[in-house]
This record gives structure tokens, C-alpha cells and sequence, in this order.
């Protein structure tokens, strides 16, 4: 925590100049190796229709890996990601089958609802003073059991009675359930990672979130409403999951059981290496869509050589690592 | 592979000869039943020369539905699809039957607006029937004709073999057959047996000796639990019996003084096999219905004798494990000519 | 007694983009005390870090009584008996233990030996000891993150002193202290040396280097400059040497046009106590002082206008107009500025690079009107105050974290320096800054009041009061207990009031 | 005199006393009053029967809970304590069923082995320099993945042929099977915690863990070897994992597929809310306990309720936020 005194070694030349490139661009370098590998071993692997599901098989993970990454934007952790997906995918779907909403108003009342959990995040957060990764994982807890109560503990889909046994006859429309096939999705994921993007590294509200991230007494010190600077990553985390949620809903046809938790993890797989690329070692929204990206290649090309599903981590814990390393290994010069 | 691309075999359909690939992707975790389903696919498929991918989806349908397509877009011949929901099924199947490959599924429902796919067969564990051989066993337990008091493990609805079970759960509830004291269901569905154990133990504080009369496992992942629960608190007094069977419910099952009495069940294997004969026969370009149900069997503790585990359970449960459907002549030959 | 002698030899040491040290020579006895003086980014503090251990990639031979020892790690430097206080005390601490265990550390970590269990009250009992010795009463069982800075830096001389050893290197360990604080810490200082340890004092305010150094080391660039008796020296002598060039060390403040009162504070009252029913006013073109020793409470008081700490009641006029200010981004908004006396927990972003930590508080003037950054004009206007300030930096970019203490100071300060208020708050902004950039600092400041800026300077450095100010509050207990005009007062009066003289 | 360096002291008394002790002991609070409310609505919820069976369900969560809490004593954070778990209790029911071994050696290859995770960890965080959270990410998928292929992709239990189809007739000792049950894994969990108490706070190398934790950098120049500690704090938050899965594989007899993943949020609820008990703001061992009895407490009462298994997680969720709350939360006096 006291970098000053840290011994630090890069120069930018010769063996040094590699290692530093090495170090800036493993992520990248280690997808291109895969790929390669990939193509190489399977003439399938780099069609156009593979390539277009390895972006379809990411896109829900990128998006809400990119809200996680503007929590960890002021440095913060938002642990109830998964929860807010739940949350909003069983909105949606509840807003199409049991009340036979149109499209805009579902999708729109899901997201608003869902944005709750930022309230009380932020809440939480910003006014009692808990530290938000214990606050969010209070929070996790809380609304996958909101959204488990809601459905009555079980999933939702088109012609399914509600709770009270009533039948329904609510379909989710062709528009809702075109987000998440082929071009709809991967637009939203593109469109996401640019805009979050954008704001972090371009316009002034970002660059205070990485500032309050940075020393959050010395950016109140500074006279920046550091607050609500919290309290905005955190509606923006839970928005992006959020949306995550909806798309995920879209592309199963229904809300299922705690849809949502199993994306926590690859999220937080994603922004980790996000992290690492490109040498910022800030969090970053196209460093998480790369990170997302080696992943997504990874299990993709994987799977595509049968390698059994049993001994699938071990090659991806594996490559991750590797990934990391060639990010964070430095000579040790001194 | 190479065993498979060698010479001809006789009297064999030309469509399973000749390095033909199966991919199985089942959309649940890595469990029991999953594993032996997966063993019984890859075995059968096996025995015909055949290379056999298996695939799970973690209970993600999103990414059941990429590994779907994935398969799809690669080389294979045949797929077997194990527990796709009804809500996309018919869309996610629909390019591999378009594309001309062969698709059996299991425990998945194909329909859309009514619509199915012609050629793919549907098979079901029959769960009506595993409902019913094991609420059977329960309303034997009562007493002077008064309804059975159960404490029920179940989790739902959305989850297609538990809703079936359910609908003949309240059938018997609805004859007074059973009255249901409490439902459990797991919260933490990685370490389902300990979630319900611990659960299990908080309620039976509640219910002092004879108050329950048993416990309804609908699934038997979670009747692990109840069980280890119920030993931990000496509660012999409350019956536990279960739908689905794995090596370790045989082992519990057997203990001393096991209140484990029955679980019915259909052999996750066999299952697996007859999936992989039905998709032999569709590549053999023979006739296959559109859909069959698996048996159910009751499996009692009294039938298990020391040695008994999930291989040589045939021999006690009576036509357990063994199924000739739609085993034909030239299947034998394969099996004859890969033999390892 | 046998005196110690200790070389360093053509001393080299490089970083990404700075050559900090060039074939520097350091001699020095034990039982001494010596003077290591130079600019901010000299290399004093490099070269000291390099004495004890903290850096291992430099060239050049280190030398004990002849012999060459090989330092490569604190922990050999300790062995040696070489021990250090950081400059920047954040480094040094674990925020979340207690005073006594901090103070404890180093014997915690090098002189447990065979020894697993912890004996907490012998650990608390020497800490104790320790403190008593510097005459300072601090619970051992407060946790150091609710220390203040003067405090956290009297742990860190504490750990110094708990243990025997043959050199002890103080790198500016009087910048956060005011006048009672350094007293004790000569004294401490002074027996140390007649116990025949050699002590290496760094300090920019030379009085105390004349007060109590017999040799001095004066630095520039990254070389060693001269080494010789302090006695024959005059300060002029020492800022020539220095700065390369003469210096007039006495800042003369312009008089500018005094004009309406730009803020006034009527019976404030903090939440905590910590301040007490402070009045004052500052006009246009003025620049007014806040003196008073360590914990008077100077700098509750900026804070507490600032809108860091709750105001219990009173009053705050801007102007005519009373403003509520309840957090800092009020106070911005209403047009205060603050440069906090923490530098590195409160006044810089040490993971960011130099640019945005100077447009942190005015990001707004480097904005589009669609709140796009303007990253061109941002890193123009950094450069500049990079050049007015002559902040010792490879480029703009360059990571705070790896500026020397002085030039991180002088980034705190550029911040708001950078700003349009209209009231400027600053607590002790020349902390660590060498001579030379005090002049710049000053300069700047009042061209700030040549402007018809407010300016509120906090200090507990006497002489920085009086050459800059044209008014002084004498701050006592978290009250305001005089007011002074700074060209009919002077040191001891000043001192007279801020030690509770009536 | 002037004033002086002396601390002012915190007000003990009054209202901001009695805020401070909420503070402090905000949890603990938690635990009674719950306590007291269960036991009014439930004459069976104080008896000596469900204490024990409250005690019995935090035994596992505890064990690994305290393993993570010497992680987080160096300000890391190991994510693998769930893959360590399943790994060792997956080789040691292997040890007794496929290769019929006695207990004794089949516990201590189980550990031994698994410590190669440790390993691994220590590698990559003190000699490759990847975050640790970053590199524990990566090895828990190594692990798991690993784990499972020894299994197979699946479970292991008594009577269960060998992956190659040979017969197995190994059994679980009678010894083994008592780790699980009532009085042993209660002390076992007892011991642990005690231990890792004593070890932090009483010994050296405890208060070195601490320091590290506390500023990394000031313990290098203090001359502690940080990475010899950082990498002895994985090895023991992996040993206690490897342990929390043997006694589950007691337990339930058998080994699980991935049952280990299962332990990790849980014990990361106990032991952040283990960093709020006593004002501590450390982790610490007797805190992550407490936070594990507050959980357990919670939830043994709320099935007693028979409050659905689905809204569970709401109830659970509101009163860690309460707890938390109670221990964060400050009259704005800073
Ligand atoms: N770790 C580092 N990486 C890069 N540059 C460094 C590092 N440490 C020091 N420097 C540079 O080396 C030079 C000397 O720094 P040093 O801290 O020794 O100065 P100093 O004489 O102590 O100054 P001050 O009076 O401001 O404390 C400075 O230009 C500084 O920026
Ligand atoms: N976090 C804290 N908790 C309790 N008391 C504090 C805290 N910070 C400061 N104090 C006390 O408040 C009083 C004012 O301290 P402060 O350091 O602000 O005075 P100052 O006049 O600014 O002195 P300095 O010369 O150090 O700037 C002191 O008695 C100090 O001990
Ligand atoms: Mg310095
Ligand atoms: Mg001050």
C-alpha cells in the first residue's frame, strides 16, 4: 500500500522492453495464442457462425462483469450482482405472463423495481457506513430471497399458473425475446462496454470515480461530492446486472430459479483480468469485455475438443493464471 | 476415432458405421444421476464403435443453450439432450434437425405453440409413476386409516421432474391420504444435502417423538440429507422414502437400523443407454416412436443384501437395470466387433 | 567511547525515467549530529532509504569502521544497528493496531528470536517507557489510524528510540511538529548523541539544523554537493549551495488591496469540541494567519469551515450572504479551497499520476460542455503549475507515489493553486518544501491575494506567519485567543498567547 | 501548559457510550436477542438437543470460516478454500474406499495433498506477484476441475466400483465416521478456533500476519519476511479447508462432487461479520465464530418458524445488514 518505497523496475528496452510489453498485454497475447491453437487443431473454430457464438455465449457475463466494474471503479465490490439479475429477469418474465404487459413497460418496470437493491446499497453504504462488500453481500442475500418469494420459489414461464393458481396467459413478445438471440445481443453487450467505456474514461463523473476509488478522503478533501459518486457506481452496477438479468430472460424464455447467482463468479473472473490489460490495473470496461473475451475462447474452444467437462477448469484455472502471471511476473531486478 | 473408421462390420446399417460422433449435453450439475446417465450414453455408444462428447450445463440454461448450438455447428451425427426447459427447447433443437443430425432428448419438452419436432424422440423418466410408487409406500404407513403425517423435501415449481411428482403429491394430499406438516427446500444447491440436513435437524427439534410420520424425499439428493439429519437426532421413529436412487442411498439404506424403507427409482444408466439405442436407430434410418417413458422400479431396503451397490442392484430388484428396448440384432454385432 | 565511522562510496541508484543518485559519497561518526540538507528531490531521502535498507538495486560500496557490509535489507541495516524514521509516516504504520505495538514493532519483528508467545504487558511496559521519555502522554492502547499527524510521527521516534542502536536517520521528522514537540525531540536527540549514536538529521528549516547539527551534507541533483562543519556556515551559504543559485530567504509580502470582507465565521462550535466558539473574518486581498501549537486545534478549524467536520452551531458568511456548509462539495461550490495537512491520506491520489491529482478539485475547467474531458488542455495546465512550482517530476504523468515527500506536498498544494475560488484555506502547505519552493509557494499565494482572494494560512511555524500574513489568530485549546496585526507583533508574543499566556 | 499530544479521550459515556458499545458488540447483541425471541415463540427452540444440532451445522461452515480468516489477516483473500475443501474430502474418502486405507494415514494424505493447493497459491502470489484474490480465483477452478477428475465427475462412496470398473470394498472406519457427529466435530470446531486465536493474537508470527495485513510495506522495513508469512497464511487457511472437508466427507459419508464451493459464501458472511465483533476491525478468529453462530442461530430458528425455505434468505439478509448496521453505523462525529 505504500508504493513509494517499492522497488520498481521497467525499462523500457531490450529484454526489459519485452517483459514490460509482455506484462501490458499478456490478456491480449494469451487470446491470440488460443485462438491460433484453436484454429489450428479444429478448422471450425474460426468460422464465422463459431465466432458469433463464442460473442453470444459472453455477452450476459460482459454485461454485468461491466457493471461490477464500475463498482470496483470507486473501489467498492458489489457481491449483490447476481441477485439484482435474478431479480429483474423474474420481473420481466412476471411482467409478460402473469400480467400480459407490452414490452417497453416490462423491460422498463423490471429495471426501475430492480434498482431498488442499488437504493439499498447505497443506503447501506453510503449512510450507515458499511463497508460495501459486507453491505452487498447482505444485500445478495436479501433480494435472491425477494426474487425467490416473488415466484413463489420456482420459475416462471409462459402458461404457468401464478401463485394463487389463477391461469395466465401472458407470452413474452417476439421483440423481448429477440434481445437475446444473435444481432440484438451482442449489439447490447458492445453498446454497454462503449458507453461504460465512455464515461469512465471520458467524461469528468467517470474520472471522479476513479478518484473517490483512488483515496476517498482525499477526493472529499477535494471538494467531491464523494457520496453520491458511490451511491452512482452502485446504481449503475445494479442497473447493468439488471439488464444482464433481463437478457438472460430473453434467451431462456422464462426466469428460473436464482438464474442469476451462477454469473457472480464469471463476472468476477472477467473484471479481475479486466484489470490487468493493457497495463492500467484500474478496473476498465474494455479491459472486462478482453477478460471476458479469453474466457469465453477459452471454454469455447475447450468444449469444441472434447476435452471432458469434468477437467474443463483445470485448463481455464490454468490459462488464467498464465494470463495473470505474464501480467504481474516482473524480474526481480533488485 | 480409429477404432471406429477400421472395416465395415456385416449386417450393420451402413448410418452407424464409420466414425460416427454423439455429443450428450445434459443441463443439470454434476450429481449421481447425472454421472450415471452420462456413463450409461458414453458406454452404450461406446460398445458401438462410436465416440461419445459429454457436456453439462451447470443448471445454466443460458449456457446449455451455447453448448447446444456449439454442438450443433460441429461435426456430430447424433445429439442426446438431457433436460432443456420448454420455454426454448424447440428453438435450440429445431438447427440441429434442420442441419440433419439426429437428436433424442431426455426429460425435455418440445413444443412450441403446440409445434414439435418431427424426428427427434422425447423420452421421460416416468415420474407419475415414481410419485406414486413411492406415496404409495407412505399412505401404507398409516395408522387406523388416518392420513400419514409427512414432512415433504421438495423444491419448485419450474423444475419439470419435481412439478410431475408434485401433481400426484396432491393428488394423495387431496384424498386424505397425507397431510404435509412442512416443506423443506435447499437454499445453497451446491451443498444440497448439508442445506437440508441442517434444516431437516432445526424442524425435527419442532416435532417431538411421533408427530411425524415420515419424510418425503422428492428428489434424492436432498433425502441424503433428511436422512443424515434424522440419525444425527436418533429420530428412527419418523420413515424415510425417496424418489431416485444413487450408490450411497444404497449404502444408507442398508446401515443398522436405516429408517431409509424404499425410494423409487428409474436406472439413471439404463436410461442413458436406451437414449443412445433410440438415437442408434434414428442414424440406422430405422422407425422410432416419438415418445417412451422409462420404467419405474421400487427398490426396498428388505431387497438389499450386504454387498448390493448401483452395479449388481439387478440382482435383487427384479428387472432392475436390464432393458431389451429397442435392442436390435445388429447392435450385438457392434458391441461383438468393439469389444475391448 | 570507540567512535563508529560509516562510508558510503560512490552511491549510484536509478528509477524508470530518474537517475536519483550519482556516484554519492556520505561520511559521518557516531556520536554526532549530522546535517543532510538539499531541495526537494535531492535524493536525501533515496539516499538515506539506501543506508537502511529499503532499496537493494544500487551500486557503490557501503563501509562500517573500514570494513564493507553488505546491506540489502532493512532487516541486515537493523543487525547493523542503522536504523531510520520515514519522512512519510503513513509508510511505516499499521493504522489498525494499537500505539503500543506500533511503537513495538521493530522488537516484535527482529528481537522476538526463539520466543513464539507475545508478552503483551512487558510489550506495552517498554512502549510506555518510550514515550515517557519524549514527555508524551498518548494511551498505548489508542489505535494509531485515530492518531493525528503530529502524533503518528512521535510513535515513529518512539520506535526509534526503544531499542540501542549506532545510527539513527530522522528524515524530516520536525515538519508536521510545532516548536514544543521539536524541543523534546532535540533533547531525546542530544542525549542519543552524547550516548555516542550517530544521528543523520534531515530537515529544511535550518535554524534547526544550525540549533543542533555539528556537520552538515548538502545535496543537489543527486550528488553530493559538500560535506563539512556546519560551523562557518551561514544559512545563505547553505541555500546557495542547495539551490545552485542565491536566494533572499526572507519573503516580503506585497501589499495588496485590502478590500470587503470575503468570509466570516461568528461563534462556531464543532460537533466534537474541538472547536469552541470561533470568530474571525477575512477580506479581499488579505491574507490572514492562524498560529497556535500542535493540537489548538488549526486544523479542526479548516476542516470544520471546509465542511469535513459538523458544525454544532454558529455562523458562516460568505460575504453578507450566511452559507450552510455541510459537506466539502459545498464548501467548493460556495468557493472555499483547502489544502489539508495530510498530504498523502488526505491532499494527493499516490496511485495516480501527477495530472489528475492537480485537476481533482477543478476538473470542471478541463471539461466539455457535454462533460467530456478535455485530457489536452488538462495535462497543459498540469505542466504549467509543474513549472511554477518546479514540482521535480520525469513528466506529467509520472505516479505520485513516486515523487520525493517535498514535491508530493508541493502536488497537494498546485491542486487548488490551480482552482478559481475565492477563499483559500491552507493548512500547513510548505511541509517538506525546501526554501526555494516556499518562495514559489509564497509568491503564488500572494499573487492569490493580489487577485482579491481570501486567504487563510494555518501554520505552527512562526516565522512563516509573520512573513506572509496581514493579520494573526492565535489559536489556544480549539479557541481563538487573540488577534494580532502581523507588522506589530512578533515570535515571542505570538508564542506567548499560543501557550495559554493571557 | 500548552496543549499537549494527549488524547483526548472518547466520550465512554452517555449516549455516545452506549452507541460505542452497540458498536462493538452490535452482533453479539444480535445472537441474544435472537436467541430470546426464538426461545419465546419456540418452548423447543432452547433445548439441549437443537443447541447441539445448532452447534453440529456451523461446525464445517466455522472450520473453513477461520481458514479464511488467517487469509484475510494478511489482507488477502483466499477463493479456493471451496476447491481445497472439495479436494481433500474427494481424497480422503478415495483414501478409505478405493484403496482401504486406516484412518489415520488416509486423513494425513488428504491434508498433505491437499496442501499442494497452499503451494500453488504461495507461488503465485509471492513469487509470480499476482493479486491474491486474482491468483486464488485462479486455482480454485484449477482445483475443482482437478478434484473432479480425479473422481471422475463424480461422487465416491462406499461400494462404488473404481473409475476403471474394479470393484472397490474399501469402508469408511468407524473412527472416521465419529469426525462428523456430535461431540467431536463440536470440539473439533472448539480447538480451531481456539488455536487460530491464540496463534494471531498470542504468538509472534500471529502479530507479524497482522502487520503484514495491516501495511505490507512497513512490515518489509520493519524486517519481517512478508512473504514467508503471506505464504504461511495460505498454507493454514488451506489446511483448515482441507480439514472443514474431511469432517464433511465424515459427515455425509461419502465424497460429493464440488461440495466444497458450497462453504465459501457462508464462511465469507462469517467472517466479515467476524471483523465487526468487540470493535475489533480486524479478522479475527472469535469473531468469525460469533458470526457463524449469528448465521446459525438465524437459520435453525427461522426453518423452526417453518418460514419457507425460499424467503429464507430475506430474514437472513436484513439481519446481517441489522447486525452490521449496528456496528457501523456512527452519529456523523468525523
Ligand atoms: N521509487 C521511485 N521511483 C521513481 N522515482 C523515484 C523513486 N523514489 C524516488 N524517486 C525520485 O528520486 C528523486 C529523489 O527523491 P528523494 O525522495 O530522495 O528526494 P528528497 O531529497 O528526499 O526530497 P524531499 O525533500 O522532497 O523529501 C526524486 O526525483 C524522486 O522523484
Ligand atoms: N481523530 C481524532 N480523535 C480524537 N481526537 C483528535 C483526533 N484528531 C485530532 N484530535 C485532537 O484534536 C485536537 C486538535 O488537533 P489538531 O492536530 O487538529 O491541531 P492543530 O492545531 O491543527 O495542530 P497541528 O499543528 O498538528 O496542525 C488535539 O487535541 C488532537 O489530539
Ligand atoms: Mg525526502
Ligand atoms: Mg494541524
Amino acid at each position: 500500500m505504500a508504493p513509494n518505497l517499492e522497488i520498481k523496475s521497467n525499462p523500457s528496452r531490450g529484454l526489459g522492453g519485452t517483459l514490460q510489453f509482455i506484462n501490458n498485454w499478456g490478456t491480449v497475447i494469451a487470446i491470440f495464442l488460443l485462438v491460433i491453437f484453436f484454429s489450428v487443431s479444429m478448422p471450425h473454430f474460426l468460422t464465422g457462425s463459431n465466432i458469433l457464438t463464442i460473442f453470444r455465449s459472453i455477452a450476459i457475463v460482459t454485461i454485468i462483469a461491466v457493471g461490477l466494474t464500475v463498482s470496483l471503479s470507486v473501489n467498492g465490490f458489489d457481491l449483490s450482482i447476481g441477485s439484482a439479475a435474478t431479480m429483474s429477469s423474474s420481473l420481466v418474465v412476471a411482467m409478460f405472463v402473469w400480467f400480459s404487459m407490452p414490452t417497453v413497460p416490462s423491460i422498463l418496470i423490471a429495471l426501475v423495481v430492480t434498482l431498488v437493491v442499488a437504493a439499498v446499497n447505497a443506503f447501506l453504504i453510503v449512510k450507515v457506513k458499511i463497508p460495501d462488500l459486507f453491505a452487498t453481500l447482505a444485500t445478495m442475500f436479501i433480494f435472491e430471497g425477494v426474487a425467490m418469494t416473488y415466484t413463489g420459489g420456482g420459475s416462471i414461464s409462459e402458461g404457468m399458473p401464478r401463485l394463487d393458481g389463477t391461469p395466465t396467459n401472458g407470452q413474452l413478445s417476439p421483440l423481448f425475446e429477440s434481445l437475446g438471440q444473435a444481432p440484438a445481443i451482442i449489439i447490447i453487450m458492445v453498446v454497454v462496454v462503449a458507453f461504460v467505456h465512455i464515461f469512465l474514461n471520458h467524461t469528468k463523473h467517470g474520472r471522479y470515480m476513479y478518484v473517490v476509488g483512488g483515496n476517498m478522503e482525499a477526493a472529499r478533501l477535494s471538494g467531491i461530492p464523494v457520496n453520491r459518486y458511490r451511491a452512482l457506481a452502485y446504481f449503475l452496477s445494479t442497473l447493468f446486472a439488471a439488464l444482464g438479468g433481463i437478457i438472460l430472460a430473453s434467451k431462456i424464455g422464462s426466469a428460473q430459479i436464482n438464474a442469476g447467482a451462477g454469473f457472480l463468479m464469471p463476472a468476477v473472473a472477467a473484471a479481475f483480468i479486466g484489470q490487468s490489460v493493457a497495463g492500467s490495473g484500474k478496473p476498465n470496461s474494455i479491459g472486462t469485455f478482453v477478460g471476458a473475451i479469453l474466457v469465453g475462447v477459452l471454454e469455447n474452444g475447450l468444449v469444441m475438443m472434447s476435452v471432458p467437462y469434468y477437467s474443463l477448469n483445470i485448463v481455464k484455472g490454468a490459462v488464467l493464471a498464465l494470463a495473470l502471471a505474464s501480467t504481474y511476473y516482473r524480474k526481480r531486478l533488485n | 476415432g480409429e477404432q471406429a473408421s477400421g472395416k465395415k462390420v456385416e449386417g450393420v446399417p451402413e448410418g452407424v458405421q464409420g466414425g460416427i460422433k454423439i455429443a450428450v449435453i445434459r443441463n443439470l450439475p454434476s450429481d449421481d444421476h447425472t454421472k450415471q446417465f452420462l456413463d450409461g450414453t458414453r458406454s452404450e455408444g461406446e460398445s458401438f464403435g462410436m465416440k461419445v462428447d459429454t457436456f453439462i450445463a451447470e443448471n445454466n440454461d443460458a449456457k446449455f443453450q451455447e453448448l447446444v448450438a456449439q454442438a450443433i455447428q460441429k461435426d456430430y451425427d447424433g445429439l442426446i439432450i438431457s433436460h432443456g426447459k420448454k420455454d426454448y427447447s424447440y428453438d435450440m433443437i429445431k438447427p440441429a434437425v434442420d442441419k440433419g443430425m439426429k437428436v433424442v432428448t431426455f426429460d425435455t419438452v418440445i413444443d412450441k405453440n403446440g409445434q414439435t419436432l418431427d424426428g427427434v424422440t422425447t423420452t421421460f423418466q416416468d415420474d407419475y409413476k415414481l410419485a406414486e410408487l413411492s406415496l404409495d409406500e407412505i399412505a401404507a404407513l398409516s395408522k387406523d386409516g388416518k392420513p400419514v403425517k409427512v414432512i415433504k423435501l421438495w423444491f419448485g415449481p419450474g423444475v419439470p421432474p419435481l412439478d410431475r411428482r408434485q401433481e400426484i403429491y396432491k393428488k394423495y394430499e387431496e384424498d386424505n391420504k397425507i397431510e404435509t406438516l412442512e416443506v423443506i427446500g435447499p437454499t445453497n444447491f451446491q451443498d444440497v444435502q448439508g442445506d437440508i440436513a441442517a434444516k431437516v435437524s432445526s424442524i425435527l427439534a419442532k416435532y417431538p417423538k411421533g408427530s411425524v410420520d415420515a419424510v418425503w424425499g422428492s428428489w434424492d439428493e436432498m433425502a441424503k440429507g433428511a436422512y443424515k439429519a434424522m440419525k444425527d437426532s436418533n429420530r428412527s421413529d419418523i420413515k424415510l422414502i425417496s424418489i431416485d436412487i444413487s450408490n450411497q442411498d444404497i449404502n444408507f439404506m442398508r446401515e443398522d437400523k436405516s429408517n431409509w424403507l424404499s425410494t423409487a427409482a428409474v436406472d439413471p444408466r439404463l436410461i442413458g443407454i436406451v437414449n443412445m439405442r433410440l438415437l442408434a436407430k434414428k442414424l440406422a434410418g430405422e422407425e422410432t416412436p416419438d415418445t417412451y417413458d422409462l420404467e419405474a422400479k421400487l427398490i426396498k431396503q428388505d431387497d438389499l443384501n450386504d454387498d448390493t451397490n448401483m452395479t449388481n442392484l439387478q440382482n435383487v430388484v427384479e428387472g432392475w437395470g436390464k432393458s431389451d428396448a429397442f435392442n436390435e440384432e445388429w447392435m450385438d454385432k457392434l458391441r461383438e466387433n468393439y469389444k475391448k | 567511547m570507540c567512535k563508529t565511522k560509516i562510508e558510503m562510496r560512490n552511491i549510484s541508484i536509478e528509477f524508470p525515467g530518474v537517475k536519483a543518485l550519482s556516484d554519492v559519497d556520505f561520511e559521518m561518526e557516531s556520536g554526532t549530529i549530522h546535517a543532510l540538507i538539499g531541495a526537494n528531490g535531492a535524493g536525501k531521502s533515496t539516499l538515506m532509504k539506501i543506508l537502511s535498507g529499503a532499496y537493494n538495486h544500487y551500486t557503490g560500496k557501503i563501509l562500517i569502521n573500514g570494513n564493507e557490509v553488505h546491506i540489502d535489507s532493512p532487516r541486515t541495516a537493523k543487525e547493523l544497528g542503522i536504523d531510520i524514521v520515514y519522512q512519510e509516516v503513513d509508510t511505516a504504520l499499521i493504522p489498525y493496531l494499537d500505539v503500543g505495538e506500533n511503537i513495538m514493532l521493530d522488537v516484535l519483528a527482529t528481537k522476538m528470536k526463539h520466543k513464539q508467545f507475545v508478552n503483551w504487558k512487558e510489550i506495552y511496559r517498554k512502549a510506555r517507557n518510550a514515550l515517557n521519555l519524549l514527555n508524551l502522554h498518548i494511551d498505548v492502547k489508542m489505535k494509531v489510524a485515530d492518531l493525528d499527524l503530529a502524533q503518528k510521527q512521535m510513535v515513529l521516534i518512539a520506535r526509534a528510540i526503544v531499542e540501542e542502536k549506532r545510527f539513527l536517520i530522522l528524515d524530516e521528522p520536525t515538519a508536521p511538529l510545532s516548536h514544543r514537540e521539536t524541543e523534546e525531540l532535540f533533547r531525546v536527540v542530544r542525549d542519543l548523541a552524547n550516548n555516542n549514536v550517530g544521528i543523520i538529521f534531515i530537515s529544511h528549516r535550518l535554524p534547526e539544523l544550525f540549533e543542533i547539527c555539528e556537520t552538515i551534507t548538502i545535496m543537489k541533483d543527486g550528488k553530493n554537493v559538500i560535506t563539512q562543519p556546519i560551523e562557518g556556515l551561514s544559512k545563505r551559504d547553505v541555500i546557495e549551495y542547495m539551490l545552485g543559485r542565491n536566494f533572499i530567504e526572507q519573503h516580503q509580502k506585497p501589499d495588496s488591496k485590502i478590500g470587503k470582507i470575503a468570509l466570516e465565521v461568528v461563534s462556531l462550535y464543532e460537533k466534537g469540541g474541538l472547536i469552541k466558539d470561533v470568530s474571525f473574518h477575512v477580506r479581499k486581498g488579505e491574507v490572514i494567519g492562524i498560529a497556535g501549537l500542535v493540537g489548538a486545534g488549526k486544523t479542526e478549524l479548516c476542516k470544520t469551515i471546509f465542511g469535513a467536520l459538523p458544525i454544532e452551531s454558529g455562523k458562516i458568511l460568505i460575504g453578507t450572504n450566511p452559507v450552510k456548509i455541510k459537506t466539502t462539495y459545498a464548501a467548493v461550490k460556495h468557493g472555499l479551497a483547502l489544502v489539508p495537512e495530510e498530504r498523502r491520506k488526505e491532499g494527493v491520489l499516490v496511485e495516480e499520476p501527477v495530472y489528475s491529482n492537480l485537476s481533482a478539485s477543478n476538473l470542471h475547467n478541463f471539461t466539455s460542455k457535454l462533460g467530456f474531458l478535455r485530457p489536452k488542455a488538462e495535462k497543459e495546465a498540469a505542466r504549467k503549475m509543474i513549472q511554477d512550482l518546479g514540482i521535480k517530476t520525469p513528466s506529467e504523468s509520472q505516479k505520485v507515489a513516486l515523487l520525493s515527500g517535498g514535491n508530493q506536498q508541493k502536488v497537494a498544494v498546485g491542486k487548488w493553486l490551480m482552482s478559481n475560488a475565492e477563499i483559500y484555506v491552507f493548512d500547513e502547505p510548505t511541509k517538506g518544501v525546501d526554501v526555494g519552493a516556499k518562495g514559489d509557494i509564497f509568491d503564488l499565494i500572494s499573487g492569490l491575494a493580489e487577485n482579491g482572494k481570501g486567504i487563510i494560512y494555518a501554520s505552527s511555524e512562526m516565522t512563516e506567519i509573520l512573513s506572509i500574513t496581514d493579520r494573526i489568530y492565535v489559536m489556544y485549546d480549539g479557541r481563538i485567543v487573540k488577534e494580532l496585526l502581523t507588522h506589530e507583533t512578533n515570535e515571542q508574543e505570538i508564542l506567548y498567547y499560543s501557550t495559554g499566556g493571557k
